[in-house]
């Protein structure tokens, strides 16, 4: 048994190559279909000598075939080069952005992911348990009005409210100013326990609250309704009778079907994460997180094709290995699952 | 007497209308007792089960009658004082095997835990875990498997297995063998016919009256949420009363009888909106117009031990 | 006996078993449920043969596999003297004209965004045996004709207005709306309430009158079909093991099984019932069919011939076949 | 006559959900007057800058008025025209792909399906709001090509709900019935299996409508949608914030309401649908 989870494990992993394969391909053309090239984009129409943009297009690597071009970035990718950037500041790797990037928008999505689990799993149990009363219909209600509330704007009333009105929290950046803190793995929560930074800590976590909120409560509206639907179902089904028949107590029948019903909720989790990164990118925006998404804003203002499309590609991996692991944890979970 | 249970009505409040699942059930069960409630989907012989467990599910709703076990109403009960006569006193197994037991649990588990909340420790719950398999002939080591390695006969065993764990006053066994071949629903019935040997009374569900004519002692019949005939399988099946059991008898093709076997003309009546008076009526031969179609019929008893609910009971004898 | 309408011979449908992506990389050989495995018989114009057996002997496959709408892996289909096993699915149709099925479930073999009228008339259309209007009519005499009255009236419902008779009764008005000569008839009584089983068996019944229809009648149910066939078959993992008039297997039973299978049948006429014999276990695995006799786990007079040889279907009696070494009779 | 009274009864039948139907037909409609008689009911022109900048709401300009001293209110009502037009276009064009690959792919199956299936749910999984970013980048800003980059990203969305859905029918007893009367695979696809799958698609159409009107909102916020001085919802909200620090929460606060109540609007009614869908086939 262990051994054939281990193997389905490799073989689950193998099969992200495709996926991230296909989005480098889509993402590769697109950027390609435009008139003129990258390195026109940027400079625009600004006048400048033939050799100096002989230069900027050798630097790309945009003077060699197209196919070449895709060959060529793909062997890159796979040693870790995502290319350099076009635009200010020219020529820097975008794998070094990226490392320094990414630790944030993960630990934006770590905090923002759990917030929106646990919510969603206080109240879809509690509409499940009380269906049909007001408590269900205001639950469902919750589920669409956190699912259609608009990142930016809820951010930035939560901003007003406890940033700008009562001063309680601070409305942009990881860290206050002139807080130092030595990074290790540049999540800066973690890094503050490890080092024993406790100012660091108290003032990463209160810079968390409000962007991990933001993005935790519009995300929380998708696993209220799926929870909700779910445990309706599961303690509709006879084995919750059965149970119940036994003498088995309630807490433990709630327990059983919550684990029943949150069998479902572990696909979607793989999906909403998909979700979770596209709205962290409103979310960093909005409260200046300097994560991905901000970067990726950053470089469409500049419009930096090589950091955009090294960007795109790391999320896309990031999403593969994000599928790989919710697959993983449902076998794991549900027994019925052959591999 | 065992179970008594008095004018037991059940509703089922649905989005399209009220539907009466079941009312004014009276009936009993007595020590060592198999009784057999028999009639078509719909009838209320599940939901009466259900109902004598308290477990009707939403959104039904018990709304009236008594259920009395050993002189206490199961109704009245507090949730635990319930909870310690379920599994224990009163089993249940249920249609459906496939979707009687938690797919995510090994079965051994929810075997073991049908003694622990009873009570029992831990290791001595496995112990008898095993003998409880050897009992309904599986061997021990289908404890460590998950009901969707099982075949259907093998996890409805699982289910006698746990309704016997403490030897029970009372079985519930609601339609266990619908879902089953015949081969294998044979030997489900031998395994709870040895369950009634070791003093259990058993309260079985099924929609074959001739599967309820070979091994009990009682058949009730119901009909459209009406218990409208019970008494001893002999009363039943060779004198019965109610025009409707007479042409249940006649409906089911059988093997070592010659002849045709009659349909019941028209369709069963929708719950929601019951027929006025008895509500047999539309379809019954000898229903008579201002008296079957106004009055309810009582249920009442017309020689010892065999009641019925119909104004002309045995009318077709002339 | 004149040329029956429909012969079967050595029809074979092996499903490969889905493999895991572990299996697949390891190159495992594929494995196969033999769903049928080798049956062979023959229907009459006017015969009902009733093809009897537990879930997952292979009945209901293989009344499908008979009509094409799963394809055969091996064996011959003779309908009317024409071998309907490889034609192309053109070439078929108009004998999808002729041959008709009617399901178990009368609440899935009806589609819900479908009147019942409607779909009872589309038969006729899909052959273009007659105009819109004249299906219509077409359409309304058979509603009235299977007992769906006042018939305009239900030809504007939909399946979910219906009981489940009075779907099943759609379904074989769709059936016979194109006058077929052979019906495949899959448990079409078992879902039905008790009551009202035995209307639908008339319904058929007079069906076979009127069109002189044969049938094949897959059940589960012995009783059943004692009451309707005028032969009867038994299946076992794939395999026909006993076939014959209806009176003579169910009053002599030469296969075991068969015998197992009548005396566990309940009946209100025989109450208390002394077992003569007893058999064990379950039907195993279509896909891990047991050497020699697919049925000598259970038997209780299996013995090394058995374990080893598989028996051929011999005569026991005039047209009573049997595929036992130790036959009841 | 009879279809319209069949559809006035679906939708506001005393059936469960009526309360969300209504709310959500209703917002719906306002929005469509908006954005119709734009030019009546806007009382400014709302590109028109004036020296009374930053004013609070008031009779004289509801919502206020921005740093160019462009009255609020008349912005909301023209923006209205933009994000209709956009999220329409692009479920149009995302349902015109996905719905008939998605029927095909399904119906008929084998090697191209299931390339198909991988590209597609490939797509599926990653950020929507990502890929439409790129795309909308390469495309540069107009409310046309932000079209286009939505219904990109949502074809998948109807693509793998109808061969799902067309999949599962496929399999059903009354499939194999129309086969056995010999009926043609066009004839199959349309006639049994298209027509239960309309009310998934309904359901999921309004559905992808409110995210789309999101995501539109997110593109436009970012920048990538409507060049200035264009009226719209997303890029208002944008342009306000930094005045949010000086108390000015007039700015974001009518723009952002709007992207919701719209959006909520949209998912209420997919909401009542499909609870009325799933009453429907019981």
């Amino acid at each position: 048994m262990a051994r054939g989870l281990g193997q389905y494990i490799l073989i689950r992993a193998l099969m992200i190559i495709p996926t991230i394969l296909i989005l480098y391909t889509l993402v590769f053309f697109f950027l390609r279909i435009l008139p003129g090239n990258p390195v026109m984009a940027v400079v625009g129409t600004k006048n400048i000598p033939p050799e100096q943009l002989e230069h900027l297009m050798e630097m790309a690597g945009l003077n060699k075939p197209l196919y070449v071009q895709y060959f060529d970035y793909l062997k890159g990718i796979l040693h870790g080069d995502f290319g350099v950037t076009l635009a200010f500041p020219m020529g820097k790797p975008v794998w070094d952005y990226i490392s320094q990037r990414f630790p944030a928008t993960l630990e934006l999505a770590i905090w923002a992911f759990t917030v929106s689990v646990l919510l969603g799993l206080i109240t879809g149990v509690l509409g499940a348990t009380k269906k049909g009363t007001k408590v269900d219909t205001s639950m469902r209600l919750y589920s669409i009005i956190a699912y259609t509330l608009f990142i930016p704007w809820f951010g930035m009333m939560l901003q007003y409210v406890f940033g700008i009105h009562l001063h309680w929290l601070p409305t942009s950046g990881r860290l206050d100013p002139g807080v130092d803190l030595h990074t290790i793995t540049g999540l800066y929560v973690l890094d503050s326990i490890l080092t024993g930074n406790w100012e660091a800590l108290v003032s990463s976590i209160r810079h968390l609250i409000l962007p991990a909120l933001t993005l935790g409560i519009v995300l929380s509206g998708a696993y209220t309704r799926l929870v909700r639907n779910n445990m309706v179902d599961v303690l509709s089904q006879d084995f919750i009778r059965s149970y119940q028949a036994r003498g088995v107590p309630d807490r433990k029948v709630l327990w059983y079907a919550l684990k029943n019903a949150f069998i479902p909720v572990v696909t979607l989790m793989g999906l909403q994460f998909a979700i979770l990164l596209g709205g962290a990118v409103l979310t960093e925006t909005t409260f200046s997180w300097p994560g991905m998404g901000t970067f990726l804003v950053d470089r469409i203002d500049y419009r930096d094709y090589n950091a955009i499309q090294g960007a795109v590609i790391f999320f896309a991996f990031f999403v593969g290995v994000i599928s790989l692991i919710v697959d993983i944890v449902y076998a794991i979970l549900d027994p019925r699952v052959k591999y | 007497m065992l179970l008594e249970v008095k004018n037991l009505s059940i509703y089922y409040y649905t989005l399209t209308g009220v539907v009466k699942g079941a009312e004014g059930v009276s009936f009993s069960i007595d020590r060592g007792e198999w009784v057999t409630f028999v009639g078509e989907s719909g009838s209320g012989k599940s939901t009466v089960a259900h109902a004598i467990m308290n477990i009707v599910p939403s959104p039904g709703r018990i709304v009236s009658g008594e259920v009395v076990f050993q002189d206490r109403d199961l109704l009245k009960l507090s949730k635990e004082e319930l909870r310690e006569i379920r599994g224990k006193e009163i089993s249940m197994i249920f249609q459906d095997p496939m979707t009687s037991l938690d797919p995510l649990r090994k079965v051994g588990d929810q075997v073991i835990e049908v003694m622990t909340v009873h009570g029992i420790p831990e290791e001595e719950a496995r112990e008898r875990a095993k003998e409880l398999l050897e009992k309904v002939n599986l061997p021990p080591d289908r404890l460590d498997y998950y009901p969707h390695q099982l075949s259907g006969g093998q996890r409805q065993r699982i289910s006698i297995a746990m309704a016997m764990a403490f030897n029970p006053k009372l079985l519930i066994a609601d339609e266990p063998t619908t879902a089953l071949d015949v081969i294998v629903q044979d030997s489900i019935m031998d395994l709870i016919e040895a369950l009634k040997a070791e003093g259990t009374s058993i309260y079985f569900v099924t929609h074959d009256i001739s599967l309820a004519a070979e091994r009990s002692d009682k058949i009730a019949v119901m009909y459209a949420g009406k218990l409208v005939e019970f008494g001893t399988v002999e009363q039943i099946l060779e004198n019965p009363l109610h025009p409707y059991t007479k042409a249940l008898i006649e409906a089911v093709p059988d093997l070592w009888k010659e002849g045709k076997v009659r349909a019941i003309p028209g369709y069963p009546p929708d719950l929601r909106n019951p027929p006025s008076g008895c509500r047999f009526h539309p379809r019954c031969p000898l229903a008579k117009a201002g008296l079957c179609d106004a009055e309810e019929p009582e249920f009442e008893e017309v020689e010892k031990g065999h009641y019925v609910a119909c104004h002309f009971p045995g009318g077709w004898r002339g | 006996m004149s040329e029956p309408l429909l012969k079967v011979e050595n029809l074979k449908k092996y499903f490969p078993v889905r493999r895991s992506i572990l299996e697949t990389l390891r190159k495992e050989p594929p494995r196969y449920v033999k769903a049928v495995d080798g049956v062979s018989f023959e229907i009459a114009r006017g015969e009902v043969l009733a093809l009897i057996g537990e879930s997952g002997c292979g009945k209901t496959t293989a009344g499908r596999t008979i009509l094409r709408l799963i394809e055969p892996t091996e064996g011959k289909i003779i309908f009317d003297g024409t071998e309907i096993t490889k034609l192309s699915h053109e070439a078929l149709r108009p004998f999808r004209r002729r041959m008709q099925i009617i399901f178990q479930d009368p609440y899935a073999s009806l589609s819900p965004r479908m009147k019942i009228g409607d779909a009872i008339a589309h038969p006729l259309l899909v052959h273009s045996l007659a105009e819109k209007e004249e299906a219509r009519e077409m359409a309304l005499k058979m509603l009235k004709r299977v007992g769906l009255t006042p018939e305009d009236e239900f030809y504007d419902r939909y399946p979910h207005h219906l009981s489940g008779g009075q779907r099943q009764r759609v379904v074989i008005a769709r059936a016979m709306i194109l006058k077929p000569e052979f019906v495949v008839a899959d448990e079409a009584v078992s879902m039905i309430d008790v009551s009202m089983r035995a209307s639908i068996l008339e319904l058929l019944e007079s069906f076979r009158k009127e069109y002189n229809l044969s049938q094949l009648f897959i059940t589960h149910d012995i009783a059943v079909g004692k009451l309707i066939a005028d032969r009867i078959a038994v299946m076992y993992l794939g395999k026909i093991v006993e076939i014959g008039p209806t009176e003579e297997v169910l009053k002599h039973p030469a296969h075991p099984y068969t015998a197992a299978l009548i005396e566990a049948v309940p009946s209100i006429a025989r109450r208390k019932k002394e077992k003569k014999i007893r058999i064990t276990g379950e039907v195993p695995n279509a896909a891990n069919v047991p050497p020699g006799c697919r049925f000598h786990p259970r038997c209780p007079f299996a013995d090394e011939k058995c374990r080893s040889e598989e028996p051929k279907l011999i005569e026991v009696s005039h047209n009573h076949f049997v595929a036992c070494h130790h036959p009841l009779i | 006559m009879e279809i319209a009274g069949k559809i006035a009864e679906f939708l506001f039948g005393k059936k469960p959900g009526r309360g969300m139907m209504l709310f959500g037909l209703t917002i719906v409609l306002i929005v469509l007057i908006m954005a119709i008689f734009a030019p009546w009911i806007a009382p400014y022109d709302p590109t028109q800058s004036s020296d009374d900048v930053f004013a609070p709401p008031s009779g004289e300009h509801l919502m206020g008025t921005n740093r160019l001293g462009q009255d609020m209110f008349s912005r909301i009502v023209w923006g209205s025209r933009i994000v209709l037009y956009v999220v329409f276009i692009a479920t149009l064009i995302s349902m015109a792909i996905g719905i008939p690959l998605g029927l095909v792919s399904g119906y008929y199956g084998g090697k191209t399906d299931r390339a198909l299936s991988v590209v597609m749910d490939s797509i599926y999984a990653f950020p929507a709001l990502i890929l439409a970013i790129v795309i909308a980048v390469v495309l540069g800003p107009s409310p046309l090509n932000t079209a286009i980059a939505i219904s990109f990203v949502y074809v998948p969305t109807y693509f793998r709900m109808v061969r799902g859905q067309t999949l599962s029918l496929k399999g059903q007893l009354f499939v194999e019935a129309a086969h056995a009367i010999g009926a043609k695979n066009r004839e199959i696809m349309f006639k049994y299996i298209l027509p239960n799958l309309a009310p998934t698609i309904l359901v999921v159409f309004t559905l992808s409508v409110a995210d789309a009107i999101l995501t539109e909102a997110g593109l436009s916020f970012l920048g990538l949608s409507v060049t200035p001085p264009t009226p719209d919802w997303g890029y208002d909200l944008r342009v306000g914030q930094p005045f949010l620090l000086d108390g000015y929460w007039w700015l974001v606060f009518f723009p952002g309401v709007m992207i919701m109540l719209l959006a909520m609007a949209f998912a209420l009614i997919g909401e009542a649908l499909n609870e009325r869908v799933s009453l429907g086939t019981r």
